[in-house]
């Protein structure tokens, strides 16, 4: 698959059936753009070949893609079970029929007993479960999931997550979920696609993308520092830097003066970002007790260094 | 919360007091004909045959424009809101025109277009023997003309504030155009699209201008409301006030249809 | 992208036909009226007296009343738009009733309170001499009262879609309420405000009921260009379209200044 | 200070001359409404007592209380330097005077080249600058920040974040700073107050909130498990977890069976959220070669426990 949005962004990517690619990226990356090129609600050049049909050069009404909204977008006159059937009616299934199967998959996904409530009846989690029901329902070929754990509480993106993950195992076709959130791209995907300024920045399995992260952006997600190098990327953990307050004297070569921009807690330790003097922030991790001794806060001027033997170097991907 | 201080401080009086006089002047007028009507006499006047017939004939001519405006307007204002096509400006443009025509020009429009010598009417005429001036269907052809805009204008708003994201996510559950329009797009706009028909129907009720020019005043025919009460003005006061009571008791009655869009503060 | 096809499908039949009717019952009685203009003689027409009259009575009455339209109707709509207070709601309504009140019947209530024997009208008349109907003065109130409820509401409008935050910004850095309304406010609503004034001037330019029910018809005093058309579209045909074209001109000038907030596709 | 806002909020804090403190809390907590409560935008009951006098008695525009909103709300017809001088000039400033005070602001928040400027031509960072002047040029005697840090980059955040802490360090008045962020809460403030339903759930120092969060939304803010037993909460960091796939038959009295709900890179270690049987969510930091070793994946059942000497326990904070 290889599309084209003129100015939006520029993408291409292979899966097999089954697969579930993570689309992770900054804000206005393009991540959305990608999605709503391949739903057909947004004009893409290129081709995007499903079942040996290129999916591009055919309207969106026909193209039995499954979207769910970031905001569920179900519709509000319509009760959940209504809004699950309208797939199947739209494509021409009697209504008897089309509502057993709109129960069928509300009870799927959990959530049968509200098939009688309209969408402000139902709570975030609850609308996103008849928002993924209403998807399936249509039995779509390909799937794409706008960041569906947006805007939910941390309690109730987890369970959703959880079962999510279940669902996507067992549904037979590709699908591709946009998320901000390492986790969903860690635990639920088969595969990561980063992108980043309208471009596809790294396509691997969610072990390369979080051991070798060739943007800041998916450094920053799973906690690394990555640091450019010519053609290589060097990546190091937090925990590897050594913080002084004066220029360290060992055998460190990766060393950098700069400046203490924040604390914060990390676990048992405690977490600083430092602006270093040349550039690039970096994060490092210390003992409660060094940073009391060090004198550790925000503004304090310090000396980062990292060990080679800790470096992993690896060659930036090829955009 | 309502009465308590505003937090922002007390609104000065250079502002409360042109806003108290454009208060009166609105109200004045009105409360002054209310008082001015001779309610002993008022059910006479109101069986009088002629207040009769031209209220008859000014609320079916009404209805009937509404509901043209409603047939023709609703897929228009549905082209202007929905569809993306070159022209659209213009088109929205040329819809908008007769919103700030003046009524008598329309109607001088519609005499040139529709008359007995006009571009359509002679050869329709000509045809079938039928005209519109000076007949019941001229009235609502007056009416359609002054209100359609209107119907479009509001309509085009309440299908815009919907949004339009509901009828992607519609065409991605395999709905058709005309689908997404019958079983999402309308339902969504319902409360607009009423309220927009509505508005076109007090529009047809009080329009005078268009109405006379195109048709003149033919008691039973062509003599609406606004003209009855424009003829009798002068010959016979009471019956004016009678008339104007009527058509303000309508005008009051619309607006409470009309609340929920208008008078409820945000 | 506005050449592309659109991505949710071709538009259907049964909504195209009924729009393409809606446009064409709009523009073909404009068209037709251009066309039946009697060109060669249209300058010596425009030179005629009655029509420079008409005209000149047309654009100073009207103009007058966009003035008093702005100073009386900005205050009341920001009374309505910031202001909490008991009764904003039946407030508006008052505001509202002529906005749906046939002008005619405005007409009437004009005359019932300024007449010479109205409420106001007669004490008016005994203390000064001065009375309105039959005035210039009659023609401006007329149109003031017409117009004013489209200013209060239209301004209302843009001053509800600029965020009250500013001015709760503007009181936490020690601004009075006058202050704010000065320099934080209006500024902020000024383009919506002038097109409320737009309106207004045209909702006047074009009023007919009112003016002649309140002020009947007398050249170069109360015979507005409305008027003027109405009177000559039966003896002189020729003279009648000639105006129409003008007052057609005018309305296209007036969407033309108002195009960024109709015309422009969002 | 005690004020209410009927059904909203009911709070109560004492504050010194140059104290900062930080406002957190879940979202819908009241926070806001503080914040607007105190700067008079919202009607409340109670006293707020700031130089002898009860700003809740005083009108919005007489309180000076400088508010810095969370969109800024910078004018946007007016440039950066009138913005700034707006202030002044509305408490009777002559205008010549008013601007150079204007421009003066502008100069010590870095951002005085920028004073010819419209709001909508600068970025994030400069707005938020413009606006923390013009709240400052008010010269009020009581600061507000409504999330200031809130929708910037996360760079852009952290330098603003350096200069804010020296720009309230030098600020006489008392500052309440209203943040999502527990950096800010714990690098920025001197005083911690925790919001919770309206109410005052804890206020201290940032160290001891940060130790014994008495609410299980700032226990997530600092990366701590926090049980509630009676009138105890006891804490414990999640590196003190112990992770088995089986019963547990050690010493460890705290044990609870579960699902591991979600994992996810956490420094050098991964973080799991575990999904109790009984009910809490807790998280437990394990090692990458441990997780792989017992096969921890989102829905494996698992037994948590840590020792009881891990645990600190304190008396619930009273609301």
């Amino acid at each position: 698959m290889r599309l084209t949005v003129p100015g939006r962004l520029e993408a291409g990517l292979t899966a097999a059936d089954g697969d579930v690619v993570a689309v992770i990226g900054p804000n206005g990356a393009g991540k959305s753009t990608l999605v709503r090129a391949l739903a057909g609600l947004v004009q893409a050049d290129g081709h995007a070949r499903l079942d040996g049909v290129n999916l591009l050069r055919v309207p969106a009404r026909d193209r039995h893609v499954g979207l769910v909204f970031q905001d569920q977008m179900l519709f509000p006159h319509l009760t959940a079970r209504d809004n699950v059937a309208f797939g199947p009616r739209a494509r021409g299934v009697p209504r008897a029929e089309a509502d057993a199967a709109a129960v069928a998959w509300l009870d799927r996904l959990g959530v049968a007993e509200l098939a009688g409530r309209r969408p402000r009846q139902l709570s975030g989690g609850q609308a996103q479960r008849v928002a993924i029901a209403r998807a399936l329902a249509a039995d779509p070929r390909l799937l794409l999931l706008d960041e569906p754990m947006a805007g939910l509480d941390v309690g109730v993106a987890t369970s959703l997550r959880l079962e999510l993950s279940a669902h996507l195992a067992e549904f037979t076709g590709v699908t591709l979920l946009v998320t901000h959130d390492a986790i969903d791209a860690l635990t639920i995907a088969s595969h990561v696609l980063v992108v980043d300024e309208g471009r596809v920045a790294q396509f691997g399995t969610p072990l390369e993308v979080s051991q070798q992260p060739a943007t800041d952006h998916v450094a920053r997600l799973v906690g690394l520092n990555v640091l450019r190098r010519g053609d290589l990327l060097r990546a190091f953990s937090p925990t590897a830097v050594t913080v002084d307050v004066q220029e360290p004297h060992g055998s460190a070569r990766n060393r950098w003066p700069g400046r203490v921009a924040a604390v914060s807690p990390h676990g048992g330790t405690l977490r600083l970002v430092v602006r270093t003097t040349d550039g690039p922030e970096l994060i490092a991790d210390v003992t409660p007790a060094a940073a009391t001794e060090l004198g550790l806060t925000p503004g304090r001027a310090v000396w980062l260094s990292v060990k080679e033997s800790s470096v992993r170097s690896y060659a930036a991907a090829p955009a | 919360m309502r009465t308590a201080p505003d937090p922002l401080g007390r609104p000065p009086a250079l502002l409360l007091v042109p806003a108290a006089l454009a208060t009166a002047l609105l109200v004045v007028p009105l409360a002054a004909m209310v008082a001015a009507v001779d309610w002993p006499g008022l059910p006479a006047q109101l069986r009088s045959e002629p207040l009769r017939d031209a209220l008859w004939l000014s609320l079916t001519t009404s209805t009937a424009a509404m509901l043209v405006c409603l047939l023709l307007g609703l897929p228009l204002a549905w082209l202007l809101a929905r569809v993306d096509f070159a022209g659209r400006g213009a088109l929205r443009a040329l819809v908008t025109v007769p919103l700030v025509l003046p009524p008598v020009v329309a109607g001088v429009a519609l005499r040139t277009a529709f008359g007995r010598t006009g571009v359509l009417g002679a050869p329709l005429e000509e045809l079938t023997g039928f005209s519109f001036p000076f007949t019941v269907w001229g009235v609502v052809l007056a009416h359609v003309f002054v209100s359609l805009p209107f119907v479009v204008i509001a309509v085009e708003g309440a299908l815009r504030s919907a949004n339009p994201e509901y009828d992607a996510a519609a065409a991605t559950l395999g709905a058709s155009r005309w689908t997404g329009f019958r079983r999402v797009t309308v339902p969504l706009a319902l409360p607009g699209i009423l309220a927009g028909m509505v508005l076109g129907w007090a529009r047809s009720l009080g329009e005078f201008g268009a109405t006379i020019t195109f048709n003149g005043n033919y008691p039973g025919r062509t003599q609406t409301m606004p003209t009855l009460i424009y003829v009798t003005r002068q010959a016979d006061q009471d019956a004016a006030l009678a008339l104007s009571l009527v058509m303000l008791v309508v005008s009051v009655a619309i607006l409470v249809m009309l609340r929920d869009r208008w008078l409820v503060t945000p």
